[in-house]
């Protein structure tokens, strides 16, 4: 008996010890427990997946929201992987806990529909953003770019950089696993908007997963089989890099593009290096701020279904079209400014 | 050579208990160099604790080991080789993965700047066997030798390491006769170099043969140490178990000849095992098979029960053709199978008594779909009556039980299924002397009830004494069969050797 | 009682971490918070239910959370082309029967050894679910309205049917010869073999039946979430954990399913309540993989047998 | 036939070859360095895991090491934050020690505390994953030193390959012609016969363990040093290519046997068969099923060995 005791005293301390280990961890705004606060609002933002800077640095935008608006608690995790499942269990809990906005980017618009739903049921505040789900699980969808501007912008992007309406050549995309839904709608936006590029072609699709080495043997295997091959979309934050440190090693600089979305830190290198001319992205710092602005808006009811435009602190004035709240324009990151944007 | 009042190994006042069991008490021994020293005793007396204390691989409680007038620290693997004692166990040692050069050196390897010098352990290795007239490839992977040549791998590994004391416990357990005169003529070649031996086996015939002196121990103490000359085989035996039994004897013979065929075996072959082997059992008749090692014996025996397949041939029960390879169609024909490797193949050494002896019966003590506790409680309360099991509970595990009473255990839990035909393949290896006449028994007594009993042992003796019938297996095929009453070592022998390789005695 | 004693160390585990939760955050012990919670629970459950009876025996089943993904897929696509609720389920049942059946067609009878086996079909089957579901319906198909009732029906399909699976492994395990013969091929398959216990047949039993159980849980998940290649991913590392903590011996022979029971209990409130409480991921996996090696490391610290006290 | 796996295996290289070449009959001239140096990574785990598994142990956590020891080399030696800019060959040598000290750690838990390898290796892969994700903060790690890249691009010589086969030749040595070498196998082989033989078990263990913690780190600096890049995700699920690699160069999983020319060879074909799918054109439907047809490859090269082995050693267990 003695010895069973002074295992479960071993845990008991334990316990304890990662009970005491919690405090510190409060403080920070992703740490925080939610159910401690009764005043305020308590906002729960939720990226697709944590880990990316892209994500890291929306959190950035919105925690620097959350701590000018002082009646805001911010809460942001996410999954580890881009799983819908995972994200779904979180909004679960987070109904349970009882906070007042949930702010999503979907993994996959079915997968957590329910979850929304029922959160929506629960009397809380629902809102997406940067990646919309089903419009009637959430009230408003904070609209950096759709799916369509996004693949659009990367295909029109990469055109433009190739020679403009005269582009040609081969175009490969490097996507992610053969099912994530983000992807997939992307590649279809981009083959539609091939089509305006006549002299454009599309010879190879690629699914090398989450995984790294495999993104840039693909990468490297195209440019290889394909020598007319002139452009290389990386479409998630894996495959991009690995495609453009592929084309680096090739020593196919200039003479093969790479583009994709990623944040201007991230691709500093490859975009002073050349391989990468013209990154698309949108401010995330500033999408995090919107959304965090966006969501204590709605909630404390300043910002009704209806508005045409609502004031986002220091972003100021931003346009509101039907339900959703629009970021603005869609940044350009070229050698020449690239260096001036620190996210 | 030393002088021969010099002992090589002095033991003196040597104790050891395990958990307040007294193992080992009070033991003084001397081994003189050059001697081939016997060590006898039931399971269960002390042997292996001994021979472990000796290697180092547990330190006694009090007493002591001198080498050479030097003592040697108490459970120190290292230090006992250091001193020059090496061991060949029952079990092989070798690694089958390992090729012989490999084996012969691994732990103790022959290194230059770092590397290994395979040219110079080469060179040893080709010595050593030269030197034991052995003829064996040096890059053959030790998977590819028979028992025997793994066992004198080892044995000239011992040599290699020269060592000063051999210890050889139960070496031709699983050797046929030729092998193991290989093997003694082995042991007499190192006593001549000078080297002690210690040696143990239940074989006693080969005790007389080759040692100079024996020791027998019985429950941990020692009983004797004499001059094997002054003792003839029951008083060994008598001393070893404390009273005399003769279990070697024939008993008399089977009464009335009941000529019913229960199983017949008709022109069995599995391609590189056996060929065309045939032969009847009858009920009430024990049939031996004898044979070397290795002739294909085990195969017949484990194609029979289902346990192999074979390619050709058919096997009848009660004149009704079974089918190939399957335990569970051997089972419900009524075929029982004690296998060779109790400790592999009989039982499953983690589990209780109880479990064990249920195994083979558990569609029997089913009620309503499930097992039945009360039943198989009384089933396995009978079956240990039955075969007088020494355990202290059934719930504990068969691996605490000894040698003896685990094989009784193997055998009950066939018993069990009230078997039709009993195949047993060596069942009194590595049992002692007192267990071994019982199971003698229970085989004589069950084939009397009614039962074919076909069994297969390289134990001559043990063959002689039991069987009604004896067919003889050479190189996969039946040799020929004696008659069971008349038959003698030589007959058998004669037979089970390969044509133009047998030897005169 | 001795019997139990790893049991009562677990149960004795879980209430520290019910314990923690008291002190830090009560709402997490609400009922209504623990009802919610325990909706993933039972595809965890379903699944260890065959992983105990593989483990007994010495063997392995990494391919669960990869079957669970196909199952998951095939059961979308039948709903996708609006096949009754039934039809639905029964193709995905037999999905789940064919995956576990390849198992064990080659660890049974081909005698490959099990990690090997799962490990090559565990990457297949994922692949063929992401195959199947981008090459067809290309997104994750909404459970139908017949699939859905599962969960949404009043009576509790899912816990009585876990509940029900559960007793039957337990009285399977414990009560019937084919129990009895799983465990002795844990200890020792070759003196199974030679004492007439199909082993072959039981092996081949139990990989297909995980393959069933595996389907069951697709349908759970799919049921509550979607039918989604995604269903099942990396659940067999929480599966191995929980049949582990749970005091079976991964050696085979040895293991209860009551304690593979209150394993997953343990593994599913460390974790909800990790996740809960403390928000980080990252974190809940250190904690997960942490409380793993405990638990093994404790079962060997209380509960290896002294040879020389024998 | 000692060498009958190997054997196979290289013609199932060569088919597969063979195979790409109707596509593009410049193929293996083209891709050979390529595909060899794709395949460094695994190559140089999969020689530490190799011997692991000869001593009848087991190590998946290999992977989530990867990822948390290219973690912390990017911490060590990025350039910009939140790197520390440690200089790189100092930042490789800490990351070399604390590599070679979680490989010895595991070795501890397996042979001190008892824990089954793949149990306590299960733990690590759950619990380092964590680690390495918690350790990254939030982004990917980029900007590496010039001197770090160098080892694995941006020079005329592949320094990676070659830091790759001397691995492969020193791990041969090690098998073949050296005494450690030996006792790994003879562990392997009979770990009872091992210990009569004066071999320290635990010795052993340890070694393979924190070896192939030390070439975990060997590997993760020259993934870094060729991908440039450290993502949340770096090797994840690269464990189990390891182990496939390992047993599809014909390494027994009950230990004792297996040679490293048959792991080379598996690892060589299992990194080409990407490469080889990406030459065949397969269409933008057929490429969906590139990982299910992957899956269907490895278990045949699992499994189809098994048919004829089975066939050659007949029944006898």
């Amino acid at each position: 008996m003695h010895k069973w005791f002074s295992l479960i005293q071993l845990f008991v301390v334990c316990g304890l010890v990662m009970g005491c280990g919690s405090s510190p961890e409060s403080d920070t705004s992703d740490g925080a427990s939610a159910t401690s606060t009764n005043a305020g609002i308590t906002i729960a933002l939720l990226p697709k997946l944590k880990g990316i800077s892209y994500f890291t640095s929306c959190a950035e935008g919105a925690k620097q929201a959350a701590d000018e608006l002082d009646n805001v608690e911010l809460i942001y995790n996410g999954p580890t992987t881009a799983s819908a499942d995972k994200q779904a269990q979180m909004i679960d809990k987070w109904r349970l806990q009882g906070v007042d906005v949930i702010a999503v980017a979907a993994n996959d618009p079915a997968v957590v529909s329910e979850s929304l739903r029922k959160a929506q049921d629960a009397g809380i505040t629902v809102i997406t953003w940067d990646a919309d789900a089903q419009a009637a699980d959430r009230s408003f969808f904070v609209n950096q770019a759709t799916a369509a501007a996004i693949g659009g912008g990367m295909v029109d992007v990469m055109a433009n950089d190739l020679g403009g309406l005269d582009a040609a050549g081969d175009v490969a995309i490097i996507s992610a696993t053969a099912t994530a839904a983000n992807q997939n709608e992307w590649m279809q936006h981009m083959k539609t908007k091939l089509q305006s590029y006549p002299n454009l072609k599309l010879v190879a699709t690629k699914f090398p997963g989450e995984d790294q080495n495999a993104a840039f043997q693909d990468s490297q295997d195209l440019i290889k089989k394909f020598p007319n091959l002139k452009g290389i979309f990386g479409i998630s934050s894996v495959s991009f890099p690995g495609a453009a440190e592929a084309v680096k090693q090739a020593e196919k600089t200039g003479e093969i593009l790479v583009t994709g979305l990623s944040t201007p830190k991230d691709m500093q290198p490859y975009v002073k290096g050349g391989e990468v001319k013209t990154v698309v992205l949108w401010n995330t710092l500033d999408l995090g701020y919107l959304t965090v602005y966006a969501a204590a808006a709605i909630r404390s009811g300043t910002l009704k279904p209806g508005a045409t435009e609502f004031t986002a602190g220091r972003l100021g004035k931003k346009q509101i079209s039907g339900d959703q709240i629009l970021l603005g324009d869609v940044l350009l990151f070229t050698k020449d400014n690239i260096d001036q944007f620190d996210f | 050579m030393s002088d021969m009042s010099d002992p090589m190994i002095t033991i003196e006042n040597l104790s050891r208990s395990y958990g307040g069991v007294q193992a080992l008490s009070q033991i003084s021994l001397d081994i003189l160099p050059g001697e081939v020293h016997g060590l006898c005793g039931e399971n269960g007396a002390g042997k292996s604790t001994l021979i472990k204390c000796l290697t180092g691989v547990v330190p006694p409680n009090t007493g002591t080991i001198t080498v050479e007038g030097k003592p040697l620290s108490s459970g120190d693997i290292h230090a006992a080789e250091e001193a020059g004692i090496a061991v060949i166990y029952q079990e092989s040692t070798a690694f089958l993965d390992l090729d012989l050069v490999d084996n012969l050196f691994v732990g103790r390897e022959i290194q230059k700047f770092g590397l290994l010098d395979r040219r110079a352990m080469e060179t040893q290795a080709q010595a050593v066997m030269r030197r034991l007239d052995l003829t064996l490839d040096l890059h053959t992977p030790l998977q590819e030798f028979s028992i025997a040549e793994r066992q004198m791998v080892e044995m000239a590994r011992a040599c290699l390491r020269d060592c000063k004391l051999l210890i050889m416990d139960e070496p031709t357990a699983s050797l046929s006769a030729r092998e193991t005169k290989t093997l003694l003529g082995l042991a007499n070649q190192l006593r001549e170099a000078g080297v002690s031996v210690l040696y143990i086996s239940h074989r006693l015939e080969e005790i007389f043969q080759l040692c100079d002196r024996v020791t027998v121990l019985r429950d941990g103490k020692l009983v004797c140490t004499t001059s094997i000359d002054q003792l003839d085989r029951n008083q060994l035996i008598g001393q070893m178990v404390g009273r005399e039994v003769n279990s070697l004897t024939r008993c008399e013979e089977r009464e009335g000849q009941n000529n019913e065929v229960r199983a017949k075996i008709i022109g069995l072959s599995s391609h590189g095992q056996f060929s065309e082997v045939s032969f009847e059992v009858q009920v009430g008749e024990i049939l031996g098979i004898g044979g070397l090692v290795g002739a294909g014996r085990s195969e017949v025996a484990r194609a029979i029960f289902g346990a192999d397949r074979y390619d050709e041939g058919e096997i009848q029960i009660d004149g009704i053709s079974l089918k190939k390879g399957s335990i569970r169609a051997a089972m419900d024909a009524g075929i029982a199978m004690v296998p060779e490797d109790r400790q592999h193949q009989g039982l499953i050494l983690p589990m209780t008594v109880s479990e064990n002896l249920s195994l083979a019966i558990l569609s029997e003590i089913m009620k309503h779909c499930l097992l039945n506790d009360g039943t198989e409680n009384e089933r396995v309360k009978q079956l240990i009556q039955h075969l007088a099991i020494k355990a202290a509970s059934t719930k504990m595990e068969a691996a605490s039980l000894s040698g003896g009473n685990q094989q009784k255990v193997v055998l009950g839990k066939w018993l069990a299924i009230k078997p039709r035909f009993l195949i047993l393949d060596e069942p009194t290896r590595g049992v002692d002397v007192g267990a071994k006449a019982e199971i003698h028994r229970l085989i004589r007594e069950l084939t009397a009830a009614g039962m074919a009993t076909l069994i297969v042992t390289s134990d001559l003796p043990e063959l002689l004494a039991l069987s009604d019938r004896i067919q003889v297996m050479c190189e996969g095929r039946i040799a020929g069969e004696i008659d069971g009453a008349s038959a003698t070592e030589e007959q058998v022998m004669r037979l089970a050797f390969p044509r133009g390789e047998e030897q005169p005695i | 009682m001795k019997k139990f004693a790893y049991e009562f160390v677990l149960l004795g585990l879980i209430g520290v971490v019910l314990a923690s939760a008291a002190i830090l955050d009560p709402l997490f012990l609400s009922q209504n918070v623990q009802l919610e919670l325990s909706s993933e629970i039972w595809e965890l459950g379903l699944l260890t239910l065959g992983m105990t009876l593989i483990i007994i025996t010495a063997g392995i089943d990494l391919s669960v959370g990869s079957a669970m993904g196909l199952c998951s897929v095939s059961l979308g696509l039948c709903m996708h082309a609006n096949l009754p609720a039934w039809l639905c389920g029964l193709v995905c049942l037999l999905t789940g029967l064919a995956a576990g059946a390849i198992n064990g067609t080659l660890v049974a009878f081909i005698k490959v050894h099990p990690l090997l086996v799962t490990l090559a079909t565990y990457g297949m089957y994922r692949g063929f679910a992401e195959g199947l579901q981008s090459a067809t319906t290309n997104a994750p198909v909404d459970a139908s309205d017949g699939i859905k009732s599962i969960v949404t029906g009043g009576f509790p399909v899912i816990p009585v049917l876990f509940t029900a699976l559960a007793v039957w492994t337990a009285i399977l395990l414990r009560r019937t010869a084919a129990g009895r013969g799983l465990y002795a091929i844990g200890h020792n398959e070759e003196a199974a073999r030679f004492s007439g216990i199909p082993v072959a047949r039981l092996k081949f039993l139990i990989y297909t039946y995980t393959g069933l159980l595996a389907a069951l849980a697709a349908i759970c998940y799919s049921a509550r979430r979607s039918a989604t290649a995604e269903a099942g991913m990396v659940l067999e590392l929480d599966v191995i954990s929980a049949v582990v903590v749970g005091g079976t011996s991964i050696y085979g022979g040895r293991g209860r399913l009551i304690g593979t029971l209150l394993g997953v209990l343990l593994i599913h409130e460390t974790r909800q309540f990790v996740d809960w409480y403390w928000q980080r991921s990252e974190l809940t996996l250190i904690v997960i993989g942490t409380l793993l090696i405990l638990a093994v490391l404790g079962h060997r610290f209380l509960f290896s047998r002294n040879p020389q006290t024998q | 036939m000692k060498f009958r796996r190997e054997g196979s295996l290289l013609v199932l290289v060569v088919l597969l070859s063979l195979l790409a070449m109707l596509f593009d009959s410049s193929f293996v001239p083209d891709n050979a360095l390529d595909i060899l140096i794709n395949g460094i990574p695994t190559m140089i785990i999969a020689c530490g895991v190799m011997l692991v598994i000869v001593t009848g142990e087991i190590d998946i956590s290999v992977g989530s090491l990867l990822g948390l020891l290219a973690a912390m080399l990017g911490l060590l030696s990025s350039t910009v934050s939140p790197g520390l800019s440690v200089h790189p060959y100092l930042a490789i040598l800490i990351v070399l020690t604390v590599g070679t000290l979680i490989g010895l750690g595991t070795g501890c838990l397996v042979v001190f505390g008892k824990v089954p390898s793949i149990i306590a290796t299960l733990g690590l892969l759950i619990a380092l994953d964590g680690v390495q994700d918690w350790l990254m903060g939030g982004g990917d790690i980029k900007h590496f030193p010039q001197q770090l890249r160098n080892l694995g691009t941006g020079t005329r010589i592949p320094v990676n390959l070659i830091i790759a086969v001397l691995v492969v030749i020193g791990t041969g040595l090690l098998c073949r012609k050296m005494a450690m070498g030996r006792r790994i196998y003879a562990v392997g082989s009979n770990p009872s016969a091992a210990r009569v033989a004066g071999i320290s078990e635990a010795k052993i263990k340890l070694f393979v363990f924190a070896l192939t913690g030390l070439l975990t780190a060997l590997a993760a600096i020259l993934w870094v040093a060729k991908l440039g890049n450290v993502s949340t995700s770096t090797g994840a699920g690269l464990e189990l290519k390891v182990v496939t690699c390992v047993v599809v160069g014909g390494v027994a999983i009950r230990g004792g046997r297996g040679h490293l020319l048959g792991v080379v060879l598996a690892v060589i074909l299992i990194t080409m068969i990407r490469t080889v799918l990406n030459f065949m054109d397969l269409g933008s439907e057929a490429v969906k099923w590139q990982r299910a047809i992957e899956g269907v490859m490895i278990l045949v090269a699992v499994t189809s060995d098994h048919f004829t082995q089975q066939q050659q050693t007949g029944g006898s267990a």
